[in-house]
């Protein structure tokens, strides 16, 4: 689906065997790390406001292995899946957002907000739009920096419609900031269907509008988002600016956990469902003979391992002690 | 029976905040084809409100009259107070509170503006409907009480109601009202089916409400924390400390002349909400009292408010941040102590 | 310069001969309203900010004579153009930019917040981007009424950027709302010059991001600009929905009276002037036949004593009584 | 000679708050490459700020280190938020008070909260400029105090000088903090040349000063009305009456110990500001006096603040908004009375 301002086909950038198995194992990751949340929560054990992010799985793993630690991304409160595949440990993640000191950010932000510089996770933030700005920043930093680092915004498509998004691109392309603009369009933005809330057929069309590349991909397929992202990427480190990347998806358990889907059919529902990118990346990567079944189930079982070991730290970690309802509201203390 | 100070028998039913604004608003809408109402997925077909609040509304008055929108809060704003300047009276839906942030130029700067700014020629009846409240795992962005905002910005009213009834006869009046009105509801609030009369009628925005007549402290609260505020002075009855126990309702304007009576008659009072105490409305009450009652008050007036910081994640500094029972209740006794 | 989506050439409307006297007569009007402003403010008589629209004459003037009474306009702090095309009174506006009690209101409002309803003059905004989601629920009134009714919205090319505009034209053009943005792009913001601030060459190229149509027009043209105009007024009534137009111009005396202009070259400046829309209307009206030299001396004498008029009917106006000060804060007075 | 209090000569240079703001940052960037600069217009090339605070200062430090913006708020805001983060002081105007308002999702949700979100890992040591203030014939959306929005919002320091040699000693601490700072300049003080030390040390912020001791009655105020306060006691000390003058200087924190030994000591108080008077920042520091010094106080506090109403146009209206010298020495008598 990519636009002409990108390359395509042959001049696509590949990502290579080993490459393409770390994007399953994040996407893996993803995916596991999901299915656990929503599990615990279920089970009672666990009480927050949860925002799968099960179908999207692709994005997230096919931009990170494109970027460096140091490179840095904002995120929304449906990001859990941008911070593990940009690395934030496992342990910290879990243990925030089971709000307990050893958390990324000891508790005090939740799933919502979480950050951990260590892996360039900066922003996760819960009010939609709000992540673009601030990505702004950070590539303004880099740039003064002259260091070559990047930044990924991450925002949904009903966040393309908001002032922030506006203000945002416009300011980017002005000032050439290497940041690269990640809608993740699932076609809802909670109950409301893309086209009862945005005015365009497509949001990678808005580029135009700031001079700014732009395109639309094909956000489950880890080839194409790997080779779109590349590219953003590689250009945003050039110092040649900013890309707008519109990634179509789906979210397969709705907005917040709970949600009874109403306002979908069943078809697209089931017809997303039937095209879960994960098992069918696992397969691709079998039959292309770029991993074995038994090195992938290692990978899993891995994964799955970590998962078990970070909740049961997470759970057994203290809460937070109640002198830290007053910390960090300021460096010295509260005034 | 109804929870009221009244005694008269009025046929009373259970219902929630949810279900009592919803009431108001599906009354107001019957009565007059001008009510209209728009907000994120607040039609039918996205499910009525986040929380219910609109169910059913668009089904009864037409996708027209009550329209969802996208995620834009200054579009829904500007929309809101274009349409009231054209002659309807709109409710619109800003989800949470803090979301107010991205509206803010469109509340503040014009529509609590625009009558005064124009001399009198254009109104801006809208009510702005909101949730907030710490105490649901929602974190730093989702909570806040910014009423001390709205309440120092001139041309806003500010309602906070502490119950169904209450919510619903605001409503009336607040949609009825020819300015814009702040309607803001405690998400903690939300679910708990309560007694409430049959028929409600609009309750006057700026009247407080005295649930319980006493002698000894004034306890002057607003929204949930009015909630906890009524469990304190249960709990300060059992030692035979009588409480005047006073639900605001309304901020802005609020009902001085009710406050001031009270502790006049009490000569002590305790003032308990939810937002962080410094810079909060505690203060302007407080700061009234002692003008008012110089030489009369028995002891300091004491403000309860949230501690200044941001609303933590983690429950057990969630469940600190909120004032308590049990603060109210100290506080109350420090007066007499 | 009006795009494929615009009737050109022979299929565009004309505006009959009377009309062009009636945009003639509003252009000068605006001109020497402007001329009488910034003299007095010279002279010392009165004192406010003020923000000149000399050299924007003719887009207001071409649109309005498209309007009827009760459709709406909201514009910005440099608006009295708009004002004075849509038919604000000339005593009322001088009454209340003098701060009279007589002005359009009771001089609370001042230059900056000219509001006259019975003109269809709805709203100044003080802020930028903000006239744009107000003239939307204008138009969305307008549209539940079925009255056929349009509201133009008016904001400058700085005000492209912000986050107003792409809320508002986002909504515009899902709810199909009989509205009209009006870019009066004079290529400066204050003192930052168009393609500092702003990231695409033409402000009408983000129409497409919402679905809607966008022209560039020159904004200097009587003839363009009526037909633009015309046709994006009559889509708006048909209930066709809202239309961008970025109408070209230059503002001739700076942002702010007393601002000395040197942000810009002399040479652009003396190129703007030189081709200054008035006086040229003013020949081609002449040489076409369509007036006579008398005809026109005749309406700029009597607009002349008009003007005269309004400030000696403002400047002998009380100024309003102290209780105005809690007055209009509420319907039913101060809480 | 210099105009504080202190005795000792040293040497003083007239300047305006303009300039002295200009001096404070222009040091901060010559002392640390980390500092930069943005805002609308800010840089040389587009007149060095609307008034002239920032110029020269891209010449000096280029054009990377002070670069002139779009009109968008959020994107300045977002862009100073994310460089801070980055390792960046970060000094950004907001041309108007008026125009935080399309920003306040940027200053109030994520600039304020961030370090206390992310559990003190990241912080966000930006400075907010920006100008205000009735009297200018500027009207409605272009003249508001709204420095009590601020002070209720935990996380930000709010900061408002009243002359020069203030203006450049809180600037050096705003900019040197590790937090945001809300940094608010009276438009009608701007161009007052005043009398300053040509060396001025970092002022700490949160401190306030006492510019004149007294007995009778302390007078609290803060930015330009200080200014009327300073003539209001002048006025009064014509019939005897010893006022003790407090410049707040810093509203969040404020200078709770300093302004609680004064009024201690005098026994009154009157709080003056700009801002409408109703939930403004005077009933925070009456409500604390009246708690801390309770039966310690000889009358009343008194507020002074705006009429609770949106800023007039007309010249007659708006001179009356603005609290007034002889208001001033009103509200003293009467707590004298
Ligand atoms: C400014 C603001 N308005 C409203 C909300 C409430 N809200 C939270 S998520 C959401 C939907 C966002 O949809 P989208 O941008 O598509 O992201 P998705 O949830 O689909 O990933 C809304 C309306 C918010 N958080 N912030
Ligand atoms: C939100 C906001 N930010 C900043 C300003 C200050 N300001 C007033 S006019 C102006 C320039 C606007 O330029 P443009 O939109 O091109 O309109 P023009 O003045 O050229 O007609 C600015 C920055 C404002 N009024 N509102
Ligand atoms: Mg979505
Ligand atoms: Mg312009």
């Amino acid at each position: 689906m990519a636009t002409t301002s990108f390359a395509s086909g042959a001049n696509a950038a590949q990502p290579d065997a080993a490459t393409q198995v770390e994007i399953y194992r994040r996407m893996n990751l993803i995916m596991q790390n999901d299915e656990a949340s929503r599990k615990i929560i279920r089970s009672g054990r666990l009480m927050m406001p949860y925002y799968s992010q099960r179908g999207q799985e692709v994005i997230p793993s096919a931009i990170s292995v494109n970027l460096n630690d140091d490179d840095k991304i904002c995120t929304i409160y449906r990001g859990i899946h941008d911070m593990l595949a940009k690395g934030v440990p496992l342990r910290m993640l879990w243990a925030e957002i089971a709000g307990r000191v050893t958390g990324t950010c000891k508790g005090k932000g939740g799933p919502m907000h979480i950050t951990h510089p260590a892996s360039g996770a900066i922003l996760t933030t819960g009010i939609v739009g709000s992540s673009m700005p601030i990505a702004n920043g950070l590539a303004w930093a880099a740039k003064l920096d002259k260091s070559r680092q990047v930044t990924i915004a991450n925002f949904g498509d009903g966040a393309s419609n908001i002032g922030a998004f506006h203000e945002s691109l416009n300011l980017a392309s002005l000032w050439k900031l290497p940041v690269i603009f990640v809608c993740q369009n699932n076609r809802f933005a909670e109950h409301t269907r893309y086209e009862n809330g945005t005015s365009v057929d497509q949001i990678s069309k808005r580029a135009a509008g700031y001079g700014m590349p732009g395109v639309t991909v094909d956000g489950n397929d880890p080839f194409e988002m790997y080779a779109v992202a590349n590219e953003a990427i590689n250009r945003a480190r050039d110092g040649e600016g900013p890309t707008l990347i519109e990634a179509m998806t789906f979210r397969f358990f709705g907005h917040v956990f709970g949600d009874d889907d109403f306002y979908m059919t069943k078809e697209e529902k089931s017809a997303a469902m039937a095209a879960d990118p994960v098992p069918l990346f696992r397969a691709k990567l079998i039959a292309t003979g770029v991993a074995t079944e038994g090195q992938l189930v290692a990978i899993e079982q891995k994964i799955a391992a970590d998962i078990q070991d970070a909740i049961e730290f997470a759970l057994s970690s203290a809460t937070p002690p109640l002198e830290e309802l007053t910390r960090d509201v300021y460096a010295e203390g509260v005034a | 029976m109804s929870a009221t100070a009244e005694t008269k028998a009025v046929e009373t039913k259970k219902v929630t905040i949810i279900q009592a604004i919803n009431e108001a608003i599906s009354e107001a809408m019957a009565a007059d084809p001008k009510v209209i109402v728009l907000g994120e997925d607040v039609a039918d077909r996205e499910g009525g409100g986040v929380v219910g609040v609109t169910r059913g509304l668009s089904t009864k008055y037409g996708d027209d009259r009550v329209r969802s929108t996208p995620i834009t809060e200054q579009a829904i704003m500007g929309a809101a107070i274009g349409a009231a300047i054209g002659g309807y009276k709109v409710v619109a839906e800003i989800m949470l509170m803090n979301f107010t942030t991205v509206a803010m130029d469109m509340i503040v700067n014009h529509a609590a503006k625009l009558r005064f700014m124009s001399g009198g020629q254009t109104g801006v009846p809208i009510v702005i409907r909101m949730m907030t409240g710490a105490g649901i795992s929602s974190g730093g962005q989702h909570s806040d009480f910014l009423e001390a905002w709205f309440a120092h910005t001139p041309g806003l009213k500010v309602v906070l109601p502490s119950n169904p009834e209450d919510a619903k006869g605001l409503m009336l009046s607040a949609i009825a009202d020819p300015d814009p009105v702040m309607f803001v509801e405690c998400t903690r609030a939300y679910f708990t089916p309560t007694e409430m009369p049959v028929h409600v009628a609009p309750i006057p925005l700026g009247k407080a409400k005295i649930t319980q007549q006493g002698t000894d402290v004034t306890i002057i609260s607003y929204s949930e924390i009015f909630l906890r505020a009524t469990a304190a002075a249960a709990e300060l009855a059992k030692d035979g400390i009588s409480v005047e126990l006073i639900d605001l309702r309304t901020i802005s304007p609020w009902d001085r002349e009710t406050v001031i009576a009270s502790v006049k008659k009490t000569g002590r009072a305790v003032i308990a909400h939810e937002a962080v105490k410094q810079f909060g409305v505690g203060a302007e009450i407080a700061a009234t009292l002692q003008d008012e009652l110089f030489g009369q008050l028995k002891a300091p007036i004491k403000r309860l408010g949230a501690p200044f910081t941001s609303v933590p994640f983690s429950g057990v500094l969630e469940q600190a941040f909120i004032v308590s029972v049990a603060d109210i209740v100290a506080a109350a006794r420090a007066t007499l102590a």
